[in-house]
């Protein structure tokens, strides 16, 4: 007997079982159980070795069973890398803010721009814009890297802002087209006949319609300025530094604290693991959307 | 309340002429239906009214203002669109109350000069009890008066409505289209309203305007239009089921004039002989209202015969489609007649108020005063 | 025309910042690295930068070092993409079948693609670690002995594919799954209306419509495979003798490391060219493809 | 072409939705049957489960006699036209309408030919090139249909195929369909909301509501002989009128005071109720209006809407708002003071459950 897979969005297709001794499901369940297994246990053990004491961290063969000790995770924050990570920690907090509402405004402004206006060159100028997404950063640093000396803006926190706010422009524009697309044109008509100018239309009706776009854009700009570590490594030292430089700077100095090492990579990750599971329905939607569409 | 004049309005959306030349002056406080097939450019000449489409030339004068270069706000007009367009992030009190709170209103309207105005206009249209329920979760018919209230809230000067109740179910239409005639009356502000179904336009039009390819047909009341249609277009496109259009040869012989349709010849009568005595052409089209044309031989009133295209159940009456000379002719019988497509039937033309239009132009010839 | 002079305004108004922005931090870098590329310009000596005309460019085509990373490079996203779009498309049509809680699973999937990628680095890192690497410690359970992955040759480019797979085969697995969602449901019950096998509805009809994602994803991962670095930089930085210094290391040592801007700054322009090139046959692909389906 | 059979077929929806409830229906061989009845009703429900997109709750369908309620969708050699068209987004008109022969692996040479014939019965050779997203609505509708009939089916099923189509498209394409089934005999249910469609093209017309069969039979029955007052109330137009009716004694009613002649066998269902709660049914084309006089309902015009040959009158009376068909030579003036005078044996009558008087007495001998 054939075996038809067909899923349904709305729950009354089911499936038809197979003959053969494992039933479909099972396999399927079993197989989903087990990559995403895969895709959890780095995090474990990052989050356990941070936890090991020096002895249990070098165990061969490795120890699972251990008591915590929360010792990687002062030193970390107190004692290593001169200053403490605390300032690390508010340097990446601050810096992945501020470029994320940057982004996110100007970018919905332009994706706006770009679904509601005709003019001149639109399409080669979406193009461009489209084609940032692609440009591998990089192949950017010399020049910017120049560029922000010449500026005097080495080790500021105003460099890596801007540097952020225009690698994440080009996503926050392409997923905010698809949702400003959506809003059918009638209604922005009916404001235009109640009295509201373009810009307050903007403002009034386009942007409350699109508010998940908008949430999930501000995610992933603030994943992705989060997580860049080339600029933040090359253009900064301490005084803006975000936390992979200051991870970086552990492998280089190759005095192998893995307890700490593994404690700052932890402080790293769990952010992202906890907001995203907050707001997870956004984001899934932001990012097949800006692929997908 | 103000008296709409449109002159020479020309529009061109690339090669497409949508309208070519209107010429139309819409009485103070009159209800006018803009009747057309799709593409006849009725709801961009709307939305010429409106402001969301600029004129390509020509001038619209709202009571004493030319406002073709107005932006729509200052043009005071109110517009309740096809498909509602409602605010789905607001509730029905926003959605009333969205216009008064335009920044450029700011000094009209305070909170609660907003709030009482928005519970008039909701009483006026029954749905003072769902202020605050969420537009998206109303219905078709619920949606449609919101839509209403909100072009009415801040009584503008013309009432623009595009095809408002075409979406709604059968029963629906017939109720809403009662409460917007009953609410132009109360209300008494100059309405245009757009459909394409002609039995929509005599209910509730006042004066209909019958368009098509950018151009006026016709303009006249319901009883005008079915008793003179002006052009062939106009006869075939009103009536229920429209009238049927005939291609007729005129033939002379010793001053007697008979009218040929295929193969069979026809008489006439004398009020049609008088009216082509001094037509030179060789053809002309005659249409003929459902009523005058009936099923099967005898008397002498003159009979073709088709084969049956289409039959179907309208009410009590079954109406039949007979193919005649490449043209569809339409009647109706209240008989139950077994048939089936393909047949061959014979139907009798009752000529006496047949319309005459010149073949050429399509115009309706002018009828000698009787 | 619609109310012709205040709507080019507002566009003007929504668009020109970020276009500003992207024009400083875009277009005028890529400008830029030309510039400095066609110089002899390096941070080690003082004196100011020469004009070198192209031979930073001659140098680069006769670079044993530089030709060795485009191979690395290539030799890295054909074998990560590879992996990531089969093992990806599999599992979205696993995770596509209708059981209970397989939801919560795929969500759990999502967070590798979120992970800063200096922080997988640092976890493969020490699971592939030689002496207490967990990846050793399942080797020898299964009776084989301790490999040195990421000293030995091909196995340090491998593991640093194992890491790629890892954080981004669930972002393709959820590109495909959010494909196959958007599938329109009714095709299917018209297929099985007409009377289609499960492999016929598969190849004949799922497979084709899926075909302009596969598309997408695919130049998606290659360009964003090529520009990746904290792997590298994480966990083999660059060793053994070359074998995973990608194209992007090279050239942030060279910059960075060695300092000489100019040459790092020609590598950059041909990288450009080369990601400049791939977009343009992507998009005319997918011009095509629009028009295929 | 199969004798079509549900047997107290049942669909309940997982989250507690009962779509089709006990539904008993023959659709003969070769009938041509309208499923009618309002969005939700579970017409849709009722034809996916015949053809195996749904699976039967509780209850048997059966073709000929043998069970069909367990086969899937491939099994039921049934085809189906859906209302947004379902065709296949990356193939051309030709491969669409090639599908099902392909999935039976027919040599090649022979599915060109039934292809090519079908498109020549449709009028669309001439678009079997282009793929779907290049062609209008209608054009779409006729490659779906081609799709259905080209794999000669025993059952031939249509959900609401005209839903999104223009209205005179709509008009052509009923009757072209109307022709079609004639010609090949093919027993075939019709799905849709609009009644006027369903008058047009069925013989027999099947109405639903709540998931619950309301009445089988013409359109003519379904007028004059509605069961319920919700079959009186959704065929018809303009609507059915409806005023509260008192009941003075055991064979005679009255509307607010004025009493009604009844038919002989309206007061002869009268008489076998003792239900006092009961409302009167009337169709605006069977009332007529009067001078004003003591004998015949009072009311006050207040809108006339001019149709041409006839006229609907809005008339507001004591017992509520009533709408009257008049002839257009004689027309009331809005504000008029009128009476209405009913044809006796036009009359409905519903009882407190909401059935027709008349339905129970037929069925109580019939």
């Amino acid at each position: 007997m054939t075996v038809a897979l067909i899923r349904n969005k709305d729950q009354h297709v089911s499936v038809r079982r197979s003959a053969s001794a494992w039933p479909i499901g099972t396999v399927g369940y079993l197989v989903a159980a087990i990559f995403t297994g895969f895709c959890l246990f780095p995090f474990y053990v990052i989050l356990t070795t941070a936890l090991k004491t020096e002895t249990a961290i070098f165990a061969w063969p490795p120890v699972w069973v251990f008591k915590p000790t929360l010792q990687s995770f002062y030193n970390a924050l107190f004692v290593f890398g001169g200053r403490s990570a605390i300032s690390y920690l508010i340097n990446s907090i601050v810096i992945s803010a501020v470029s994320t509402i940057l982004a996110v405004v100007l970018g919905a402004m332009a994706a706006y721009g770009f679904v509601r206006f005709r003019f001149a060159g639109k399409r080669h100028l979406a193009f461009w814009i489209l084609s940032t997404r692609f440009a591998p950063p990089v192949a950017f640093i010399v020049p910017i890297y120049l560029m922000v000396q010449k500026a005097g803006l080495l080790d500021s926190h105003i460099a890596l802002i801007l540097i952020y706010t225009a690698m994440n422009l080009s996503l926050v524009i392409w997923i905010l087209r698809g949702f400003f697309a959506e809003i059918p044109i009638e209604i922005e008509e009916a404001a235009l006949v109640d009295g509201y100018s373009r810009l307050q239309i903007f403002w009034r009706v386009a942007v409350p319609l699109v508010r998940p776009g908008i949430v999930s854009t501000a995610i992933l700009s603030a994943i992705f300025s989060w997580n860049e570590f080339l600029y933040a490594m090359v253009l900064t030292q301490s005084r803006a530094a975000t936390l992979p430089v200051y991870l970086a700077g552990f492998s280089n100095s190759m005095g192998l604290a893995w307890g700490e090492y593994m404690a700052v990579g932890a402080m790293a990750v769990l952010p992202i693991l906890v907001f995203t599971f907050a707001v997870q329905k956004y984001l899934v939607r932001g990012l097949t959307f800006g692929a997908v569409k | 309340m103000a008296e709409v004049q449109l002159s020479g309005i020309h529009k061109q959306f690339g090669a497409i002429r949508a309208l070519r030349g209107i010429d139309l002056v819409i009485p103070d406080g009159a209800y006018v239906c803009l009747l057309g097939p799709s593409g006849s450019g009725k709801t961009t000449l709307l939305r010429c009214v409106a402001g969301l489409e600029t004129v390509d030339a020509g001038h619209i004068r709202i009571g004493n203002r030319n406002v073709e270069a107005l932006e729509p706000f200052a043009r005071n007009v109110g517009l309740a669109f096809q498909n509602y367009a409602l605010y789905p992030h607001l509730d029905v009190r926003g959605n009333l109350a969205f216009p008064l709170r335009a920044p450029r209103r700011r000094a009209q309207f305070d909170d609660e000069e907003i709030e009482r105005l928005v519970r008039s206009t909701a009483a006026l249209l029954q749905i003072d009890a769902m202020l605050d329920k969420p537009v998206v979760t109303l219905s078709g018919g619920q949606k449609q008066r919101v839509a209403l209230g909100r072009a009415l809230i801040r009584n503008p000067t013309v009432l623009l409505l595009d095809e408002p109740v075409t979406h709604l179910d059968a029963r629906l239409q017939h109720e809403m289209r009662v409460e917007l005639k009953l609410l132009q009356r109360r209300v008494g502000t100059t309405t245009i309203h757009v459909t394409h179904d002609q039995l929509e336009a005599q209910a509730l039009g006042d004066l209909i305007v019958v368009m098509r390819d950018g151009l006026i047909e016709q303009v006249g009341s319901p009883d005008e239009l079915c008793a003179r249609p002006a052009t062939s277009f106009v006869a075939g496109f009103v009536g229920d089921p429209p009238m049927s259009l005939l291609q007729v040869r005129l033939e002379r012989e010793g001053g007697s004039l008979s009218l040929r349709v295929g193969k069979t010849r026809l008489r006439p009568g004398e009020r049609l002989a008088r009216l082509l005595d001094g037509f030179r052409d060789q053809h002309v089209e005659i249409a003929l209202p459902a009523e005058d044309i009936s099923q099967g031989h005898g008397g002498d009133v003159q009979t073709v015969s088709g084969k049956v295209q289409a039959h179907e159940w309208v009410g009590r009456e079954l109406q039949i489609a007979v193919m005649v000379e490449r043209t569809l002719v339409r009647l109706r019988t209240q008989q139950r007649l077994d048939l089936r497509i393909g047949d061959e039937l014979a139907i009798q033309l009752n000529l006496t108020r047949a319309h005459v239009f010149d073949s050429k132009t399509g115009r309706r010839l002018r009828s000698s005063p009787n | 025309m619609r109310l012709a002079v205040q709507r080019r305004r507002a566009a003007w108004v929504l668009i020109a910042p970020a276009v500003a922005v992207l024009l400083v931090l875009n277009l005028f870098p890529i400008v830029y690295a030309l510039y400095i590329s066609v110089h002899y310009w390096t941070l080690a000596r003082p004196q100011p930068p020469r004009f070198a005309g192209l031979s930073n460019y001659v140098d680069l085509f006769f670079d044993e070092r530089f030709r060795n990373a485009v191979l690395v490079s290539l030799k890295f996203i054909v074998l990560a993409v590879g992996i990531e779009l089969l093992l990806g498309l599999g599992l979205a049509f696993v995770f596509n079948m209708r059981l209970r809680g397989i939801a919560t699973l795929r969500k759990l999937t999502l967070l590798p693609s979120l992970a800063m990628p200096l922080v997988v680095g640092l976890a493969w890192f020490y699971m592939f670690n030689e002496n207490f690497g967990l990846v050793n410690w399942i080797w020898v359970m299964l009776g084989g002995t301790r490999v040195p992955f990421l000293t030995q040759g091909t196995l340090a480019l491998l593991s640093i594919v194992a890491a790629d797979v890892w954080q981004w085969t669930p972002f393709v697995m959820l590109v495909f799954y959010a494909a196959l969602q958007a599938l329109p449901e009714y095709v299917y019950e018209a297929a099985r209306i007409d009377g289609l096998s499960g492999g016929q509805i598969f190849f004949r009809v799922t497979l084709p419509l899926l075909r302009p994602a596969i598309l997408i994803v695919l130049v998606i991962r290659a360009v964003d495979a090529l520009r990746s670095l904290e792997l590298v930089f994480m966990m083999t930085k660059g060793g053994p003798a070359g074998d995973t210094e990608v194209l992007p290391w090279y050239l942030y040592t060279t910059g960075f490391l060695s300092l000489d801007l100019g040459y790092a700054a020609a590598m950059a322009v041909l990288m450009l060219a080369l990601v400049t090139v791939l977009c343009q046959l992507f998009a005319g692909l997918l011009e095509s493809q629009e028009a295929a389906p | 072409m199969p004798r079509i059979e549900f047997q107290g077929v049942t669909k309940i929806y997982p989250d507690g939705t009962r779509a089709v409830a006990n539904l008993d229906l023959v659709v003969e061989d070769g009938e041509l049957l309208c499923l009618l009845g309002p969005s939700g009703c579970g017409k849709s429900s009722t034809i996916r489960a015949l053809a195996g997109l749904e699976v039967v709750s509780e209850g048997v369908i059966l073709a000929d006699n043998n069970r069909i309620d367990h086969l899937p969708p491939q099994a039921r050699d049934c085809a189906m036209v859906f209302e947004n068209y379902a065709l296949y987004p990356h193939l051309t008109a030709f491969e669409n309408i090639a599908m099902p022969l392909r999935a039976r692996r027919l040599p090649v040479p022979e599915i060109k030919r039934r292809v090519m014939e079908i498109a020549r019965m449709l009028h669309i050779e001439p678009l079997m090139g282009r793929r779907p997203r290049q062609l209008s609505g209608g054009e779409k509708q006729r490659v779906g249909i081609g799709r259905a009939l080209v794999r000669e089916p025993a059952m031939f099923l249509m959900d609401e195929p005209l839903g999104h189509l223009e209205a005179y498209l709509r008009i052509e394409l009923r009757a072209e369909i109307r022709r079609l089934q004639e010609r090949l005999g093919i027993t075939t249910i019709y799905v849709t909301h609009d009644q006027e469609e369903a008058a047009a093209i069925a013989d027999r017309i099947v109405v639903m509501s709540g998931g619950r069969l309301q009445q089988v039979g013409s359109f003519l029955d379904l007028l004059d002989r509605p069961v319920n007052r919700f079959v009186a109330e959704f065929v018809g137009e303009p609507p059915m009128v409806f005023l509260p009716v008192e009941r003075t004694d055991t064979n005679s009613i009255s509307v607010k005071g004025v009493p009604l002649q009844l038919s002989e066998p309206l007061a002869a269902a009268l008489r076998a109720t003792k239900d006092t709660n009961l409302t009167l049914g009337v169709r605006p084309n069977d009332i007529s209006v009067v001078p004003p006089a003591n004998e015949h309902l009072k009311g006050v015009v207040t809108l006339v809407q001019p149709q041409g040959s006839h006229a609907i009158v809005a008339v507001s009376t004591p017992g509520g708002p009533a709408t009257v068909i008049v002839p257009s030579d004689w027309r009331p003036a809005a504000g008029a003071n009128v009476g209405l005078a009913f044809a006796g044996e036009r009359l409905h009558l519903f009882d407190s459950t909401a059935r027709s008087l008349l339905h129970n007495r037929e069925d109580s001998n019939g």
